[in-house]
């Protein structure tokens, strides 16, 4: 994937992120302050312009461009998490021209590892971790076994929908929900649902 | 959604831009950031002292800018934690080389961005310390959720941790201090209604007409339960009954009280509470030393109001005792 | 309804209970009456100023009483004028021996019982003088009828006359002072929302989503016609476009503003609401001197404001200038 | 009508503001501040418990005692201005130990003055003095028509009544409600209609 598809890809997510603004938000308003589908579109817009402006020169700097963004733009608990996470994978791929079928691995878990570096959540806090997670398995396992990339992805998003619908099952122990303790249980995490339509969007764009 | 504004989008630009033009005698506005900084900062000689958050919940914090009290209040969209880049802005207009404290409700948002901002600045050589204020009992505390929330404890401790930075202490100093205050101060809230964060449009959860929410957070996060609406005196014996043995406060003790409105409920309830809260200190056999009643921290236009306690030593009185010159805390 | 309240017969009287318990460094109840005065009162030597009016105006009068603005506030029931034994003894409790003036807002029922309380304090030998209040343009103004209503404005009238009764001016130089505020200050206001008498209990007019009343009084009292909901940036366009030609107030002059909210919108739109009205007043060459923003006089839990112009010059800039400490406004 | 009756009547008088509360206070929510009945009916309340502690030596002395009661305890537009038409009354009969058929015109004309004075509104400004002048005048042609005392008072009462729906047809230019211009047309006036409902609770106590 070189630099042009890869901005076509991060567009391509904002788009989602967009048509699911209200979804987002709604899944917030439940366990917590009813922003995140706000917050995201707002940070994808900035993307998208700012992308427009650069002009990136190579992939890791289109994720640098990406991260820093969300960064400066998003604020909340979903800014510095997915900023961090773009900065992460941009690093992990620093230099390259084109991004390999291995990369898709090297970039979700220095995505993965700046999450929880920045946030200390671990699987089962209900968190972005929670979609994040076993989507980076399902990558290393699907790669291991030889399947085509689109499929991995496919693979990778349909794991990551089972985390993120997996989390109504148990109380939030990091972000705004935790505050409610076990009243968060029976809802979906906005950041992992999120996390979800984003991997959703790379399959098909994969596929596509 | 009945609001006077023009635009979701430039909420936070025109009201920042409304009060610069309200209170240039004492503040004015970063260009290019969302940051409200004490006029003639960087003060010489003097730690500063930084804070902020989400927006909607004025005059937290710029309010709280000014002699005594912040350097400079950084806004955020309305409930959403400020970006490092805008933390970041206001550090660099305010420190004079003595170092900044930077007092972070604790909320992950909040904690990430005010962290990242302080990595920043390190990088550029300057001094940062901060503290978090989690003063909110009606969340459970344990170490393996994000903890008790902020809410409006935090006043005090711009107040207490001002007026220190204000008579020249140390940055060190400045930051055991206001640990103190965060170690002292306990608050619960309630709500009667909910509110409308402008980008969102509707209203962030719903109540019937005769429910209240307890132990609301200010963004609207739910509480720990809901509750038929009660008489003043109940919803205030309820609220003491969880503030007052968290520290403990005990009987002998010497304290500061807040009544906090969230927006939408009038000055003349608030007086009804702060009645009811003088009550029980009473009974308590708890000295009140000062009261401070009104709109401190709010959630928009939300009905309702939280309770702050306060437990004072010699030094917190003398500090908060310190007069204080911004547009939303005046004291002599 | 939704209230902090115990019980509508007494939220008058509990809330002055908790305002004393607030403030007690700076006011004091007087017992048996409804009467807030400032503390140390009479003061010696120095003119008594009294106001007041119906109560669910907070921090409207009682707020005010202190150094540099009122000796005494009355309290009536809520929305409705205090009775003339009430004001009687508020006139009681501050006359020095140097003359009391009292501040009446325009309604009927505040004139004909401050009139008949001044009788009282007449026949007892106290020199007794009055202002009356009308700043609001939304009402037409004829000899016909009971003539404009008194609402935010006023606060200008407490602030200035209140700084030269401080100062030691005599009766009748305080009451002229205080007319020429009053020739200088118009208002006016609208609302989003009704708000709710405790005792009556239900709001008193309704409004739909989308509309919002123009020229609306502090009591409820409708207004000159309703709109659809507008930006803010209309609105106030609208509201200005009535003041300006009143006094009128035009190029070259400097003025005080004051943006007062209702009681139910945030300090967020107040904020919005007057960087809308800096830029008019900057467009027609006015120069603004001071700003307020706050609530100064609310309608219980009303949502809306009113904005109010105060022509200066350099006898009125001076006391505007003058330090104040009271329990809602600090200035010095 | 001796003191007892004459205090029998006043807490009637009472009664039936009280049943009419929240019709007052809807008329006023209409033109005004919603607050008439509210108004009312603490100051009659008063009274109730007023007569009942001082016991008045004479009709002049229970006057007195509503008077006084109103004025201390009503505030508003109402309380000074029926107070001091109980004032005026009272003081039109004072020293009787007994009130006689012509002692009617006497009382509410001496009320009427007193209210005109107060309030400075003539005939026609919408306001108590719509209903009590009209109900004055009738009370002066009944007592010279020889009709019974009742008949005269339910003429009164009529005279009020029609008086205080007439309040529809034009413009407040008095009190609260003259602040409203043009829109206090359609509505009827709240102190007149307190007035009527007085003057009809004493038609019929005259009757019974
Ligand atoms: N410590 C954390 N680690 C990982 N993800 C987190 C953490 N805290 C919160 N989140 C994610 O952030 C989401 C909320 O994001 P958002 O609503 O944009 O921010 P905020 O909570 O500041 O309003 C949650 O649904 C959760 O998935
Ligand atoms: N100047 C006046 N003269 C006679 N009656 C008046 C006058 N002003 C007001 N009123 C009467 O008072 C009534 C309102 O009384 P109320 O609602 O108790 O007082 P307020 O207007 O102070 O709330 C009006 O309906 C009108 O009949
Ligand atoms: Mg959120
Ligand atoms: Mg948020
Ligand atoms: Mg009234
Ligand atoms: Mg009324």
């Amino acid at each position: 994937m070189n630099t042009a598809r890869l901005t076509e890809l991060i567009l391509n997510l904002g788009q989602v992120i967009e048509q699911n603004r209200d979804y987002l938000t709604d899944l917030d308003r439940a366990i917590g302050d009813a922003d995140h589908g706000i917050n995201m579109t707002k940070g994808f817009r900035a993307v998208a312009d700012k992308l427009q402006a650069v002009a990136p020169a190579d992939p890791a700097a289109a994720m640098k461009t990406v991260g820093m963004t969300l960064i400066s733009t998003v604020g909340g608990a979903s800014g510095p998490l997915y900023g961090t996470a773009f900065l992460r994978a941009a690093a992990a791929v620093a230099g390259k021209a084109d991004l390999g079928r291995d990369d898709l691995l090297t970039v979700v878990e220095a995505a993965l590892g700046g999450i929880k570096e920045r946030g200390k959540a671990e699987l089962g806090d209900k968190t972005i971790v929670d979609a994040l997670q076993p989507a980076a398995e399902a990558i290393r396992t699907g790669l291991q076994s030889g399947a085509p990339t689109a499929e991995v992805a496919r693979r990778a998003a349909a794991a990551a929908r089972k985390g993120a619908e997996g989390t109504k099952e148990y109380a939030a122990r990091k972000g705004r929900a935790s505050y409610l303790g076990e009243r968060s249980i029976g809802h979906q995490d906005p950041g992992a649902t999120s996390t979800t339509l984003m991997l959703e969007a790379l399959a098909s764009f994969l596929e596509g | 959604m009945k609001k006077l504004i023009n635009n979701p989008e430039v909420v936070v630009e025109e009201m920042l831009a409304g009060l610069e033009a309200a209170h240039g005698n004492l503040v004015r506005k970063v260009s290019d950031a969302n940051v409200i900084v004490r006029k003639g900062s960087p003060v010489a000689g003097k730690v500063a002292l930084v804070s902020g958050g989400g927006s909607g919940h004025e005059p937290a914090h710029a309010g709280y800018v000014g002699e005594g009290m912040l350097d400079a209040g950084v806004a955020g969209a309305v409930f959403t934690s400020p970006t490092p880049d805008a933390v970041y802005a206001a550090i660099k207009a305010v420190d004079s080389g003595q170092g900044t404290l930077l007092v972070i409700k604790n909320y992950t948002g909040d904690i990430m961005n005010f962290e990242m901002a302080g990595e920043m600045a390190q990088a550029d050589g300057l001094q940062v310390a901060s503290v978090v204020v989690n003063d909110d009992v009606a969340v459970e505390n344990s170490t393996w959720t994000a903890g008790r929330r902020g809410i409006a404890g935090t006043i005090f401790v711009h107040k207490i941790a001002g007026a220190a930075a204000e008579r020249g202490d140390s940055l060190e100093e400045v930051k055991r201090i206001a640990e103190k205050v965060v170690a002292n101060v306990r608050s619960m809230g309630m709500a009667l209604t909910p509110c409308t964060v402008p980008a969102a449009g509707k209203p962030n959860f719903t109540l019937a007409e005769n429910e209240m929410e307890i132990g609301m957070g200010i963004h609207g996060e739910p509480g720990t339960h809901r509750d038929e609406i009660r008489p003043a005196k109940d919803v205030v014996q309820h609220l003491m009954g969880k503030i007052l043995p968290d520290v403990p406060y005990v009987k002998g003790d010497e304290v500061a009280v807040m009544i906090n409105g969230l927006g939408g409920t009038p000055l003349m309830e608030l007086y009804i509470l702060n009645q009811e809260v003088r009550a029980i200190l009473e009974e308590e056999g708890i000295h009140t030393y000062r009261t401070y009643v009104g709109e401190y921290m709010t959630s928009l236009e939300m009905a309702g109001a939280s309770i702050t306690l306060l437990k004072l030593d010699p030094e917190l009185k003398g500090l908060l005792d310190a007069p204080a010159n911004t547009p939303a805390f005046h004291q002599r």
